[in-house]
């Protein structure tokens, strides 16, 4: 919870090296300013991204987990994104089905040269966790 | 490794007031201190200085530390140097890692030093996870095949080439049109010095068609592209010109006879070629192509043909090639102003653009270089010009154009010198005369020319009735007065965009693209002709809009980059490379076609198997294998695993 | 001497223990061997009776079943507290198994359907009288209790029980096979595998040599523990993912989904059109395996 | 004051139940109950899972004859599709249920109700077991091992595995029979017969022996429902549910697809099993016994020559109906004849080996449909409810066990009357057992 009692959604973040995770990069460089509610988790390529990885954030209690890959056509590793893309669908399905809103799960395509995106994203992500309230697993107590 | 006691030492970097504004770096390295498995927590002014580099050696001696944390900038920037810092300690350096807490927190949470502050906690806390499971990894070398690859013959290009070949490399030089020269062979002056664009530039073409370590592929496009850095395979294609090259004379004879008249693209259409033809007379390489779609395969040219170079059955050809690396040197386009209506451009006959302006000033253009005014074919009375057509507009090109400003004040002397009586009228938003000699070459325009500048966005240009005047209207923001001019001619600098190509670049290379759309360099200051991809660099234009020095200078820079690697012989790649754990793997074949490199295979047990020099490490066969049995160095299952649960905990 | 063994079977469909009858001739060698102290469907020994034996006094206790109601926990506790050795029999008792797919509901949403908006009942009502409390949720049996065997399958194969019980007799513990099922899977596999079309398992009549998945079947086999000898694709069918997952995985429904969402061709199956067609994600990565699953039952915000 | 008896587990059977019989203070037998302790809730979790899935998730309600539950469910899903599959699915789905008849009357006969008769039931509960049996009587250990084998043998051919078979698909089966697997089976279905045979002389000898008990202790009145082809005894496919009255009429005939008007459960409260019963007799007037003599009940004939020898010289002992409650070991042997018999006939039948076993062109389609088969155990229903996309959307169960739950319980107050108000065991004749311990 914030300071002020307010919910304050708890995210994870997995990008990848060469996009999302340098786009992020670029909002810190350019002195964007985003919600402090993610924490960055630095892999090669949103295809590494092993859905249990998603699972395991979930089941520790993270309101919202964001996976930030290159966009389509833009993948270091030619079609990591497509393989990413797919997985996380069905991931998103089967978290719907055991009852986490599927929005907490988000999948982004954002370059290097997108900082502002990502301070858009993140800015919605926050805002639309805020309005989901916490994670039925959200270990934070009121 | 794993028999011996994890000890980490932390180190929290103040980056001046980057981070220690924001957060208490002290603070951070107490919280450091009660993490498990951490020995050491310091901070420090610069971790990057040599007295920071010089602590963390140190205390791995002194402390026995086996593993080091540092939390500082990205570990895009500085991994590299603390890397380097734990191998000189005798540390193997895939025992570092890297918090990111000043481009992913104290940057961008400047103004919630309290959430940043926990949030830095978090970080660090999630990099000591990821620490305690490191594992140390020996880097990989691979032989970098000494030969370089430059796409795009423009001055960019020409210059890469150039300093490569000197430097003993074998070039291979793509260019997509009949000849190499690029942009800059169609300008008529270059500022502010006002030499003449092609007596600099042709000797350099024809150096590059002289040297013995420069191929020329001209009229050639890329297909594909495989490989990584130093070991690269690129497909051409090479368009038939149905002339060949090596009998061709470019004595010219063939275009004499040409009945078949079409729209010059060299000229921008101003003036006419024939079916058969050089774009201009110096063309490098100095061969004819037949326009096939133009040609109305009379054969003329078949006949008075004395080397019997022309042959309609000439077939388009690929060529596969082996390059150790690249330099991207695609240049740029200039923008059409179709979406700028207000200026007419395409209904105004008499509004032309910069680019035309200067085929209409070059001594060998469609006019001889006389400036005239396109309906009337009389000289100009008075000219407007309108700065910034496209660029820094929101709705189109957010950019600088960078040229524009210069070029303009370039021409308004030039036409000056031609025709003293001319009015001139420049209208801009500011003058951005940057570089060396420019804003002197802008002041004497004004004081000694008599061009005149006038500060303020054009709103709209229309034909006076009954004439081929054209009426432009603005307003003088300096002195907030409305004014109407009545000219002869507009003259629009519109914008400098990126080459349609560029995507198709991008992918093939597998680079990236900045908002603007045009290239990506690896860092905006510390790496401007690197890319992301290992051994692909970046020159020119195609990284941005620049003039003709500096895409000179990044070209030489692209080349210096090139060959220092092709120098070396071998190139170190990070050893992110998967394994198959041969016990576990059940030959089940997802992993097979996954990989984008081929680099698993089957062992005759029918058991996965990856080539460590074909991988890359992006580790989608481990995040695939159903069987648990792929995983990826340095971005282990239990490592990023760690990782989320201390992102978690609290 | 032989040697004193309990089965129990908690919540649980009888088939392990069946699987254990279907050793057939071993049988004649292995029960004399045993001396068997409580095994209800076959033996008349009451809990009373397994209650009163001393603590760490039967040697071997078998567990096939998970716990769906708080005697089941009593009994496992029990059995645990009174023997040496115990082995969980079959996938409930190991992973949850398919009655672990009730954990997609509510207890209190299942004991309506059954007893009170089923088509067939009359007079409406929920069992409540000397009947034990329901739990709310399935978990693995090694959540409640300690085990030194896992023998998961559903049903084990007949030959893994007759070894492991064998195998015991002479105070060795089992090895379980370490790779999934295409190992020991007959069918033939292409170079490499992709996915173009993805079909329900009635669609089309499958070529009988080769491999399902490559076909377009979601078999769970790449994800699943080998031992039973590729039973369901030999006879046509996709693997299910009986066996559970291999042991460098913790979890066998969201590695298959990894597979899956891997191999399906991108260009012609969007990831729209993959999930529609998978249709119901849980049930069919997590068909034994829910209750051991990262996230093992549909989570509900606190009211 | 009053006292309850409590027996728990119920043994040697397979499901969780408890029994318990009240006793006033002058012993007088107040009520008994049988309280099944779990269920696992099939029919709520199969909702939402695709329905080709939920063919081989059933078969998990019983571990001894999953191979009823799996063609239940097809049938009812092929029913809510409107799918017809080739005839020689239907008949290898046939050969699947008696294989599994062979085995579960084997198991059932040997393992669960023999140790009565062969160890007698006055003997100590640890010696009341099969381990008994096959320790004191090999051989008929042996050959109760062998009988069960051919017939799991044949399950695991047909059903793919012998326990949780999964080759049943909407629109057929999954894997043909080859004629060589046809051969060998064929081979090994005459020693079953023996076998069989062999059985049924064992049971003629135990029933001679506990004529007396088997017709004075638990005889009571009840419905009989089985499935009949026109009043011939049938497992499985094209047939009609039939219901005899405790007076022997019979009182209804009924397709499959009608069962609701005719099938009602009662909610006991103590018991996680529901009461099944006769819907127009309404409860408790209406329970009814299901299984081997409920069938053999209903049916005029039995199919089979050999059965129809054995079912003649059952009904001239016990008559029909017959009400008394361990008769059902002696009809579960004459049943386990036919079951020989009718194996022998599908693997004769040239159809068995035909290729065409699958459609391959199926459509799911918004419906449903009932299944209705013979479980060893009784008559068992799968209603289901499909979506447009294939995907359950609800369903029904009745399984087998359930039929009898009531009758079970009327079984223990009717016995729990005459032994603790009759004292009938002390006064019953039993023979020496056969195995002495």
């Amino acid at each position: 919870m914030g300071g002020n009692g307010e919910f304050e959604p708890r995210i994870v973040g997995i990008l990848c090296n060469w996009c999302t995770y340098a786009g992020a990069d670029m909002a810190g460089t350019s002195r964007m300013q985003y919600p402090p509610n993610v924490r960055f988790i630095r892999v090669m390529c949103s295809s590494r991204v092993d859905p249990q990885f998603i699972l395991k954030a979930f089941e520790l209690g993270a309101d919202g987990v964001f996976i930030g890959g290159c966009h389509h056509g833009d993948c270091h590793y030619v079609t990591g994104n497509y393989r990413a893309e797919e997985r996380i669908k069905l991931v998103r399905k089967l978290i719907e089905q055991l009852g986490i809103e599927p929005e907490r799960l988000r999948l982004e395509w954002i370059s290097a040269s997108e900082g502002n995106v990502l301070v858009e994203v993140m800015n919605d992500f926050v805002k639309k966790l805020k309005e989901l309230g916490p994670s039925p697993l959200s270990k934070d107590k009121e | 490794m794993g028999e011996k006691e994890v000890r980490i030492g932390v180190y929290v970097c103040h980056c001046g007031t980057n981070i220690a504004g924001v957060v208490s770096p002290q603070e951070l390295a107490s919280y450091a201190a009660t993490l498990p498995n951490v020995v050491v927590a310091k901070d420090y002014r610069f971790m990057c200085s040599d007295p920071g580099q010089e602590m963390i050696k140190q205390d791995i001696k002194e402390h026995n530390l086996n593993r080091i944390v540092v939390a500082a900038c990205s570990p895009r920037l500085h991994e590299p140097t603390f890397r380097r810092v734990c191998a000189e300690a005798g540390l193997n350096q895939f025992l570092y890692e890297q918090a990111n807490i000043r481009e992913h927190d104290t940057w961008v949470h400047m103004r919630q030093p309290k959430e940043a502050l926990e949030k830095a906690k978090d970080l660090i806390r999630i990099a000591v996870a990821k620490a305690a499971r490191l594992e140390p990894l020996e880097v990989q070398k691979v032989k970098v095949t000494p030969v370089c690859l430059i796409v795009g013959g423009g001055i960019a290009g020409i210059s890469a080439a150039l300093d490569v070949a000197n430097a003993g490399f074998k070039v291979h030089l793509l260019e997509k049109s009949p000849t190499i020269g690029g942009r800059m062979a169609q300008l008529d002056k270059t500022f502010p010095t006002m030499d003449c664009s092609a007596c600099i530039l042709t000797p350099k073409m024809v150096d590059v068609a002289r040297h013995p370590n420069i191929e020329i592929h001209s009229y050639s496009e890329i297909k594909e592209v495989e490989g990584y850095v130093g070991n690269f395979k690129v497909k051409i294609v090479e368009h038939p010109r149905y002339v060949l090259a090596d009998k061709c004379t470019g004595c010219g004879k063939c275009a004499e006879v040409c009945p078949v008249f079409v729209p010059n693209e060299f000229e921008l259409g101003m003036g006419s070629r024939k079916a058969i033809y050089v774009p201009f007379p110096q063309a490098v390489p100095n061969v004819y192509t037949i326009d096939r779609e133009k040609c109305i395969e009379c054969k003329l040219c078949v006949k008075v043909c004395e080397p019997e170079a022309i042959d309609f059955n000439q077939q388009e050809r690929e060529i596969e090639l082996e390059v150790g690396t690249v330099i991207i040197a695609t240049g740029y386009d200039v923008y059409t102003p179709f979406d700028a209506p207000q200026y007419g451009y395409g209904i105004l006959p008499n509004v032309i653009t910069s680019l035309e302006l200067e085929r209409l000033l070059s001594s060998f253009g469609p006019t001889g270089g006389k400036v005239i005014v396109p309906t009337t074919h009389e000289k100009p009375k008075r000219i407007a010009f309108i700065q910034c057509v496209g660029s820094r507009d929101q709705r189109l090109f957010p950019y600088c154009s960078r040229v524009c400003c210069t070029y303009s004040v370039k021409h308004a002397r030039q036409i000056k010198e031609k025709y003293p009586d001319t009015e001139i009228f420049i209208f801009y938003m500011d003058m951005r005369t940057f570089g060396k000699g420019y804003d002197e070459f802008y002041e004497i325009a004004g004081r000694e020319y008599g061009v005149n500048f006038v500060r303020g966005r054009v709103a709209e240009v229309r034909r006076v009735p009954g004439t081929d005047k054209l009426m432009v209207r603005a307003e003088d923001t300096l002195l907030g007065q409305l004014m109407e001019l009545e000219v002869d001619m507009v003259v629009l600098a519109s914008a400098v965009i990126p080459r349609e190509e560029t995507e198709q670049i991008q992918h093939l290379f597998r680079l990236s693209r900045s908002a603007d759309g045009f290239l990506l360099e690896a860092h905006p200051k510390l790496r401007p002709v690197d890319t992301l991809t290992d051994g692909v660099f970046v020159a020119g234009m195609a990284q941005g809009p620049k003039d003709i020095p500096d895409a000179v200078a990044q070209g030489k820079g692209a080349a210096a980059a090139a060959i220092a690697l092709m120098g070396m012989g071998e190139v170190e790649i990070e050893p992110y490379f998967s394994i198959v754990n041969e016990e576990l793997c059940s030959g089940c074949k997802v992993c097979q076609d996954i990989c984008p490199y081929g680099a698993i295979g089957m062992t005759v047990d029918g058991k996965s198997n990856i080539n460590s020099v074909l991988c890359k490490g992006c580790g989608a066969c481990a995040a695939a294998c159903p069987s648990g049995a792929i995983d990826t160095q340095h971005f282990k299952f239990n490592q990023v695993m760690a990782q989320i649960e201390a992102a978690m905990k609290r | 001497m032989p040697v004193t063994v309990a089965m129990v079977s908690l919540a649980s469909c009888w088939g392990c223990y069946q699987s254990l009858l279907d050793t057939h001739e071993a049988l004649l060698d292995i029960l004399p061997q045993l001396d068997i102290k409580f095994w209800h469907t076959v033996t008349d020994f009451k809990y009373k009776d397994l209650e009163s034996y001393k603590d760490g006094s039967i040697d071997v206790g078998i567990v096939e079943g998970v716990c769906r109601t708080e005697e089941d926990v009593h009994i496992l506790k029990t059995l645990r507290k009174k023997c040496k050795t115990l082995i969980s029999l079959g996938t409930c008792s190991t992973y949850g198994g398919i009655y672990g797919l009730l954990n997609l509901t509510t207890i209190d949403q299942a004991l309506k359907r059954k007893f009170v908006e089923a088509e067939s009942v009359q007079e409406p009502n929920i069992p409540e009288e000397d009947v034990p409390k329901m739990l709310d949720f399935i978990v693995p049996n090694r959540k409640i209790v300690d085990f030194e065997v896992f023998l998961p399958g559903c049903p084990v194969v007949s030959k893994d029980i007759a070894d492991a019980i064998l195998g015991l007799l002479k105070g060795e513990l089992p090895k379980p096979p370490v790779r999934t099922l295409c190992d020991e899977c007959p069918r033939e596999k292409s170079e490499v595998i992709t996915i173009k079309q993805l079909k329900r398992d009635y669609e089309g009549i499958p070529d009988p040599k080769k491999c399902l998945l490559e076909q377009g079947y979601i078999c769970m086999g790449p994800a699943t523990r080998e031992g039973c000898g590729a039973l369901c694709p030999k006879a046509g069918m996709p693997c299910r993912g009986c066996y559970g997952p291999g042991p460098n995985v913790i979890d066998q429904g969201a590695k298959m989904i990894s597979a899956l969402g891997s191999i399906v061709d991108y260009e012609s199956i969007s990831p729209e059109e993959l999930v529609e067609k998978v249709g119901d994600v849980a049930g069919t990565f997590y068909n034994f395996f829910l209750p051991s699953g990262i996230i093992s039952k549909t989570v509900r915000k606190a009211k | 004051m009053s006292k309850e008896i409590v027996i728990e587990p119920a043994t040697r059977l397979e499901g969780h139940a408890k029994i318990v019989i009240k006793l006033d203070k002058n012993n007088k037998v107040e009520d008994a109950h049988f309280g099944v302790t779990v269920t696992r809730f099939f029919e709520k979790f199969v909702e939402g899972r695709l329905m080709e899935r939920v063919i081989r998730i059933v078969p998990r309600i019983c571990g001894i004859c999953p191979e009823a539950h799996h063609l239940a469910s097809v049938s009812a899903v092929e029913a809510a599709w409107g799918i017809t599959p080739p005839k020689a699915a239907l008949k290898l789905r046939d050969l699947l249920l008696q294989a599994k008849t062979i085995s579960s009357h084997a198991l059932h006969f040997y393992a669960l109700a023999a140790p009565d008769f062969l160890v007698g039931p006055l003997a100590e509960p640890q010696y009341r077991n099969v381990v008994t049996v096959i320790k004191h009587l090999p051989d008929a250990g042996k050959k109760a091992i062998e009988l069960m084998k051919i017939g799991q043998d044949l399950c695991f051919l047909v059903g793919g595995r012998a326990i949780h078979p999964v080759t049943s698909v909407p629109g057929g089966q999954s894997k043909p029979m080859t004629e060589e697997e046809r051969d060998e089976q064929l081979k090994r279905i005459d020693r079953a017969m023996e076998l069989a045979k062999f059985t049924l002389d064992l049971a003629r000898k135990v029933v001679g022996d506990y004529l007396d008990v088997i017709t004075k202790l638990g005889v009571f009145d009840s419905y009989y429902i089985g499935l009949a082809r026109e009043g011939v005894h049938t497992i499985f496919g094209d047939a009609t549910v039939r219901v005899m009255s405790p007076d022997g009429k019979i009182v209804a005939d009924f397709a499959k697809k009608d069962y609701l008007d005719y099938v009602a459960e009662h909610v006991a409260p103590h018991s996680y099993a529901t009461h099944i019963f006769f819907k127009p007799a309404s409860y408790p007037d209406g329970i009814w016994r299901a299984g081997p003599l409920g069938r053999i009940n209903v049916a005029d004939k039995m199919e089979t020559p050999l059965a129809q020898e054995a079912l003649k010289e059952f009904r001239d002992a016990v008559g029909r109906p017959c009400h008394a409650t361990l008769a059902y070991n002696w009809a579960r042997v004459v049943e386990l004849v036919e079951a020989v018999e009718k194996a022998k006939m599908l693997l004769e039948d040239p159809d068995i080996v035909s290729t065409d076993v699958k459609l391959a062109d199926v459509e799911p389609r918004e419906g449903n449909g009932v299944g209705v088969v013979e479980a060893p155990r009784g008559t068992l229903i799968h209603h289901y409810w499909s979506d447009e996309k294939g995907i359950c959307t609800k369903a029904n169960l009745i399984v087998a066990t359930n039929h009898n739950i009531a009758a079970v319980e009327k079984s223990f107050l009717v016995t729990a009357k005459q032994v603790f108000e009759d004292k009938i065991h002390e006064k019953l004749k039993l023979p020496e057992p056969m195995i002495k311990t």
